[in-house]
């Protein structure tokens, strides 16, 4: 009974708000240039991703994560880099949210806290010697340090 | 000089326990200025009035100061006992020397050197004053109604009932707005036709009111009280004094155009009543539409008309009126489907708005009140409703809730159930907001007894994919994106302003939020009130409301002008602007400031003049005023510098 | 002839030369010579020039400020991502005062000493505040050229052909920095490929995303996204697709091998540039200038035969 | 101590009525100010602001609604701007320009109002008497 409960209290997220308007959120707003308040879960970033099949966290859910300060969680998923940058969000967005400049900015996090996710070892020679320039550039400069 | 006498209150210990009144009298007995003073322990009471009054006989004087409560308290008491000992009221006024004063200091020494200053500050306030009367504005016992929605109704009806004369302008060829395009209304279900016609005729038929449709309000000019309105009424090519309705004519009109009424989903003639229940029941002839207009040929309709009703050289009639308000009820549009982009910009034929909507479920619809699609009039056996298109979002659209589309909905979705046994409707949506009586349980009633599926996320994208329309949309509930293969989809798209609205306030000289809706007086305590006096609003076209709203705002607008319009002629207070002209530098800069419109040029003497029914006394024309040409009356800027510095002076 | 500065970016001198070849030849026929700017240098690829770093934009504003000192107030590029970086960069020097100042003051920092400026001129000249115009070719076409024209100008050999257009991610957003067209529901490929009297065909994913780079990071999300567009434009009517963005016609075109395999009973689509289709709606046909031998998926089933046959007898693949 | 004598221009509708709640509500306050009554603080014409301190304020307030509340729609927004040319002007005779406060105070603010008069007070104190060659003279 006990031991129950006490799973059930983990799964819940511990609000603090050294969490909820903490550092982190700062610095996510910072980094992107982006109001992470401004967004009111309409889910319409989510809703339009073309990715979104491939992600862990939808891209409403990463915003709503960001507000309640889960950094951990949200470096840790793969939603961060799947997104393609596409800008579908950012011309969706009610709020005017450059939801793709928020992934970005989670990115370089993860990318300062952490080893790369992705570096020159992980692509394929082949591809290496074909892909046009911009798919290369973008890639290394997405998602290596 | 004046005889001023000042009358210093205890007020029990209220005023004496901290201020030492009876020094205070001892001092300004020396004033040179003031030529009596006393006190007493309650002036407001029966004796302390009595007082005054004979104070004012036997010692003669001029004007009285009252030491004592705030004005806000007391102000009316004294001047009226002022004018009944025969000075006149505006010769009144208080010093408060207990709100600002006794309660809120402690230090006896202090508080009553502070209540010296302020006795004597107002002491040169009474000095400057001047006898006043109020300003007596007559008045034109009559009412204008623009726009004949079920709002406009409601007002131009109760200012009927009350015995008063309205005019009533619509610039369609019918009354009854966007309600008469209604199915049933939420949260009751009553049918819209059904309570509104019976409006109508009575409207029309209403000894008291004069219906003008198809006409505009050309232009206004005037004051609160005294307006001049110039009513242009569009010619309906036809004689409706001697057509009968038959709807002959309009049977036989070779040309067709969408019907506005019924959203394009059926086609009118040229000639044409926009409704079998239209009042007046008499046809118009667009004559942007009609073959004769256009290439000379056709005169069909005058060929049918059994009467010679059809008056293809009629020409439009302006019709000149006084009247001494205005109520505004100009109602609302909906935001293009067009406009939506993301939604297939209006060219994806299965989906449609909720007006559009309405149509289909009206019994008296193109459909008789079955649900068929546009495009191939199939049963739809899925239908998606979209919430919040183009509402709520400041980024590309309107940033406002459009407040009746998540009870519309509801009812879309409910009625839908209701005619499509079958039938899945789904509705996204961002909250649902219920507020009014009964709504929630309309909305726990959808949800529940019948089965609608809410899903809690915005639509991105909408595309027609053979028969269907694909809707992406997400739950954000479980985090999983929705796509739906609909039969039909319907957009709550947002209630906007009217697009001529700007032209009409440029007219009547009113104001508008920056979302083109009518600006009211105080957001709180005048929400009927237009800023300009003597305009009233009711309805939509104030901002997104329901009808029960539009009504009770509508009922609101029509007693403030029953209130107005009840004497010939209203006071106004003369505490107003007015302009020396020997001074005036004719710079114009009191005009640009003044919020009310007040202020006029007078081109043949080349000064600027005060219109003292409109100005409202705040006094930024008076400071603006670079050559001291514009005074405030008992507030110049003379008054202003001797109350400056008796309250610096010696207590 | 009228000269128009062209940046032709990275990949169109070496992946992607097919698109420059046609595009340089096709230009000529029109009238227009396209000619390289000296020297540029890479506009730095990444979409999004974030707020807080400016260095992202110092490589785009240095050309484009070189430019305007040179006299010219137009650019025109061809790639997606060239074009949206550099438009972008351009749109930030004309409404961001911090970022103008702090970009330009950089660019000055770093500016070889010319003793020959007059003193009251330490700087050399003025700040660069958006003066140049970026054309995407295809704005170009529509904006200066015009449709109708064009229509005029080309023969009939693609009359009636069923093209998709695909618009892919960066060509149109973000809205309000590029300002090409509606993002949502565009017009300008549909309308140039009428202008080339072959037949539009509209389907959903034309504005959907093909996964851009994900092709190097997550090839098989990427395959997935591909595997939709192509299949979508095919249930339209498609016979191909055609595309603007080199980055595009890698992951649609290069990669349908891949695709195949991520996704059974999938079926070749032919993939073209929007140059290629207008060289040859102009009567162009020589396999050097088409560069046909660079694709990997047969443009059989647009072109017919006999078309492809001629054209691709030879081809270059540089890199190869 | 130095008492600072300061003159308060109170618009009727929100900042005077502010007052007055400070009153009813018994919020004690530093007697310094006397405060007169205008309908709107558009009413204050720079004039008056320099009449008071050549008459020996040491310290002037304006009183008006908060944005948007404005009794009269905008004078607020006109006497914000008024004041700040004013604070300009007023820094050219001599006079440190933190002598003259601008406060929206609305008619539910009576501790607003309170603590605004207790801080001016206590602010212009520090300040000590206004020396104005002005004023001199005209003594
Ligand atoms: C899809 C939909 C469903 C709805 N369902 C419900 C419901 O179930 N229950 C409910 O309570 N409410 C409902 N409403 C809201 C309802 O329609 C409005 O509350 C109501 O119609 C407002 O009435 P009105 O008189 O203010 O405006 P309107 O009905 O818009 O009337 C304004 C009138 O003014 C006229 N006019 C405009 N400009 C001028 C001019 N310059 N000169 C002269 N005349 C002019 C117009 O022609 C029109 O006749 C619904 C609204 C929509 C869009
Ligand atoms: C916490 C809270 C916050 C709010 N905030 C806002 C806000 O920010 N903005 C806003 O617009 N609205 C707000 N409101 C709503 C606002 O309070 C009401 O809209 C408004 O007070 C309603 O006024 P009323 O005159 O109808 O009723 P009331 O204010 O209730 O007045 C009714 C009066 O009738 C008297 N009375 C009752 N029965 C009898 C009887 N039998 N005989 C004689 N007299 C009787 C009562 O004593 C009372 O004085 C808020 C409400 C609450 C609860
Ligand atoms: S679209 Fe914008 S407001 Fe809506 S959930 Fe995404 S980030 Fe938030
Ligand atoms: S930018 Fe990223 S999150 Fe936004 S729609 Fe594109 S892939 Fe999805
Ligand atoms: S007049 Fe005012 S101060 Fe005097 S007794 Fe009456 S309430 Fe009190
Ligand atoms: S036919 Fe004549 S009488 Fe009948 S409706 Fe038409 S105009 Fe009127
Ligand atoms: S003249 Fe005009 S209105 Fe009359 S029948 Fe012909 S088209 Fe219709
Ligand atoms: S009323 Fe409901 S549907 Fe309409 S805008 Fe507001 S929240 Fe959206
Ligand atoms: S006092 Fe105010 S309302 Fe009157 S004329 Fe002057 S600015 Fe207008
Ligand atoms: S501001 Fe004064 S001087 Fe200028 S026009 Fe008005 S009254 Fe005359």
């Amino acid at each position: 009974m006990d031991d129950r409960r006490s799973e059930t209290e983990e799964q819940r997220l511990l609000l603090r708000k050294e969490a909820v308007r903490g550092e982190f959120g700062l610095s996510v707003d910072e980094l992107s240039g982006q109001h992470l308040y401004a967004c009111y879960q309409c889910g319409n970033c989510s809703a339009g991703c073309p990715l979104a099949s491939e992600m862990d966290i939808l891209p409403s859910m990463v915003m709503r994560l960001a507000q309640l300060g889960q950094k951990d969680e949200l470096l840790a998923s793969r939603t961060i880099w799947i997104c393609a940058s596409c800008f579908q969000c950012t011309v969706r967005c009610p709020r005017g949210i450059d939801i793709q400049q928020v992934m970005d900015a989670l990115r370089q996090m993860a990318l300062r806290e952490k080893v790369d996710h992705f570096g020159p070892d992980d692509i394929d020679p082949g591809l290496a010697a074909t892909v046009p320039q911009p798919g290369l550039v973008s890639a290394y400069r997405k998602l290596s340090t | 000089m004046k005889r001023v006498g000042v009358f210093v209150c205890h007020c029990g210990i209220n005023i004496a326990g901290t201020v030492d009144v009876e020094r205070v009298v001892e001092v300004l007995r020396e004033d040179p200025r003031i030529a009596y003073a006393t006190n007493y322990i309650y002036m407001c009471s029966d004796p302390g009035q009595d007082m005054v009054a004979d104070a004012i006989r036997e010692q003669e004087l001029d004007a009285v100061v009252i030491a004592a409560c705030s004005p806000t308290l007391h102000e009316t008491t004294f001047r009226n006992v002022s004018a009944t000992a025969g000075i006149n009221p505006y010769m009144c006024e208080i010093a408060n020397i207990r709100e600002q004063c006794s309660w809120v200091h402690t230090d006896v020494d202090r508080a009553t050197d502070k209540a010296i200053r302020i006795i004597r500050s107002i002491v040169e306030k009474v000095h400057g004053n001047e006898a006043l009367e109020p300003i007596p504005v007559p008045v034109t016992r009559r009412a204008m109604v623009i726009g004949g929605g079920v709002g406009g109704i409601q007002a131009a009806l109760d200012i009927a009932n009350a015995g008063l004369e309205v005019i009533l302008v619509e610039r369609e060829p019918s009354i009854g707005g966007h309600m008469a395009q209604l199915s049933e209304t939420f949260p009751t279900l009553d049918c819209s036709q059904c309570i509104l016609t019976p409006k109508m005729v009575e409207v029309s038929k209403h000894p008291n009111v004069r219906l003008m449709t198809y006409s505009e309000v050309e232009d206004v000019s005037g004051y609160v009280g005294n307006f001049h309105v110039r009513i242009r009424r569009h010619a309906p090519s036809v004689n409706w004094s001697t057509c009968t309705g038959c709807g002959d004519c309009m049977e036989k009109c070779p040309s067709k155009v969408p019907s506005e009424f019924d959203r394009g989903l059926t086609e009118r003639g040229a000639i044409y009543v926009p409704f079998p229940q239209a009042v007046p029941n008499k046809p118009v002839i667009d004559r942007d539409a009609c073959i004769y207009y256009r290439t000379g040929k056709c005169r069909l309709c005058e060929k049918v008309c059994q009467i010679g009703a059809i008056v293809f050289d009629q020409r439009d009639e302006i019709v000149e009126e006084d009247v001494g308000a205005i109520i505004v009820a100009t109602g609302y549009d909906t935001l293009p489907c067009a406009d939506l982009g993301e939604y297939g910009s209006g060219e994806v034929p299965d989906v449609i708005d909720g007006l559009a909507f309405e149509r289909l479920l009206s019994a008296s619809g193109p459909t008789t009140g079955k649900v068929r699609r546009p495009s191939d009039g199939k049963t739809p056996k899925e239908v998606v409703f979209v919430q919040c298109a183009g509402s709520r979002d400041p980024e590309r659209y309107k940033a406002y809730c459009s407040k009746i589309c998540c009870m519309y909905t509801a009812k879309h979705a409910l009625l839908y159930k209701h005619r499509v046994h079958d039938g899945q409707p789904y509705i996204f949506y961002i909250d649902v907001r219920t507020g009014g009586k009964g709504y929630e349980e309309f909305y726990h009633r959808t949800e529940e007894e019948e089965g609608v599926v809410y899903l809690r996320g915005k639509v991105s994208k909408i595309f027609r994919d053979g028969d269907k329309s694909v809707v992406w949309g997400t739950d954000t509930l479980t985090g999983r994106n929705i796509e739906i293969r609909a039969d039909l989809v319907v957009l709550a798209t947002a209630i906007v302003s009217q697009p001529g609205v700007q032209d009409l306030v440029r007219k009547l000289k009113i104001q508008v939020d920056k979302d083109g809706f009518l600006s009211e007086a105080h957001p709180k305590l005048r929400p009927v009130e237009s800023i300009t006096t003597g305009f009233y609003l009711a309805g939509c076209a104030q901002g997104p409301k329901d009808i029960p709203e539009t009504v009770a705002q509508a009922s609101g607008a029509a007693s403030k002008v029953i209130g107005l319009l009840a004497n010939d002629e209203m006071q106004h207070d003369p505490t107003v602007a007015y302009v020396d002209e020997d001074l005036c530098g004719a710079c114009r800069i009191c005009i640009s400031v003044c919020p009310y419109d007040a202020r006029e040029f007078d081109e043949e003497k080349g000064v600027a003049t005060v219109n003292e029914a409109l100005c409202e006394g705040c006094g930024a024309c008076v400071a603006a005023c670079g050559c001291g040409a514009t005074q405030q009356r008992n507030l110049t800027d003379g008054q202003i510098r001797e109350m400056i510095s008796a309250s610096l002076g010696e207590a | 002839m009228i000269n128009l500065p062209y940046y032709p970016g990275c990949t169109l001198k070496q992946r992607s030369s097919h698109l420059e070849s046609s595009a340089i030849a096709a230009m000529e026929k029109l009238g227009v010579r396209l000619s390289e700017i000296d020297p540029w240098t890479c506009c730095g690829a990444v979409p999004p020039p974030s707020s807080e770093r400016i260095m992202n934009l110092i490589a785009p504003v240095r050309m484009l400020r070189a430019l305007r000192d040179s006299g010219e107030n137009r650019l025109v590029t061809i790639c997606d991502f060239c074009y949206n970086v550099l438009k972008r960069a351009n749109h930030s020097m004309r409404t961001d005062d911090l970022r103008r100042k702090r970009v330009n003051a950089f660019l000055r920092e770093n500016e070889p000493v010319r003793d020959y400026l007059p003193e009251e001129e330490p700087y050399g000249l003025p700040d660069y505040s958006g003066e140049v115009r970026v054309y995407h070719l295809m704005e170009y076409i529509r904006d200066e050229i015009g449709y109708e024209r064009l229509s005029k100008e080309v023969s009939g050999r693609l009359e009636g052909m069923p093209i998709a257009s695909y618009y892919g991610c960066v060509m149109l957003r973000p809205r309000k920095e590029i300002e090409l067209d509606d993002p949502e529901n565009p017009t300008i490929m549909e309308a140039f490929v009428s202008a080339l009297h072959a037949t539009p065909v509209p389907y959903p994913y034309r504005t959907e995303c093909c996964g851009s780079y994900l092709s190097v990071s997550a090839p098989d999300a990427s395959s997935r996204l591909a595997a939709k567009i192509l299949g979508s434009a095919r249930d339209h009517g498609a016979k191909g697709v055609v595309v603007s963005c080199p980055l595009c016609f890698y992951n649609l075109e290069s990669r349908q091998e891949q695709i195949a395999r991520s996704s059974p009973g999938f079926k070749p689509m032919p993939v073209i540039f929007f140059t290629q289709l207008l060289a040859i709606a102009l009567g162009i046909d020589d396999p050097d200038v088409l560069g046909f031998g660079m694709h990997r998926t047969s443009l059989e089933g647009l072109l017919g035969a006999s078309a492809i046959g001629a054209a691709s007898g030879s081809g270059r693949e540089k890199d190869r | 101590m130095f008492e600072p004598r300061i003159v308060c221009f109170l618009c009727k509708w929100c900042t005077s009525a502010g007052a007055d709640l400070a009153g009813t509500s018994r919020l004690e306050y530093a007697p310094n100010g006397v405060n007169i009554r205008f309908m709107c603080s558009s009413r204050v014409d720079p004039e008056h602001v320099i009449w008071a301190f050549r008459q020996g304020a040491d310290g002037v307030l304006i009183g008006g609604c908060h944005p948007g509340d404005c009794h009269y729609q905008d004078g607020n927004y006109r006497t914000q701007a008024r004041i700040a040319l004013l604070r300009n002007l007023i820094e050219d005779f001599g006079i440190d320009p933190e002598r003259l406060r601008l406060e929206w105070i609305s008619a539910a603010e009576g501790s607003r109002f309170a603590e605004v008069m207790d801080e001016f007070t206590e602010q212009l104190r520090e300040k000590g008497p206004l020396t104005l060659a002005v004023r001199e003279s005209s003594r």
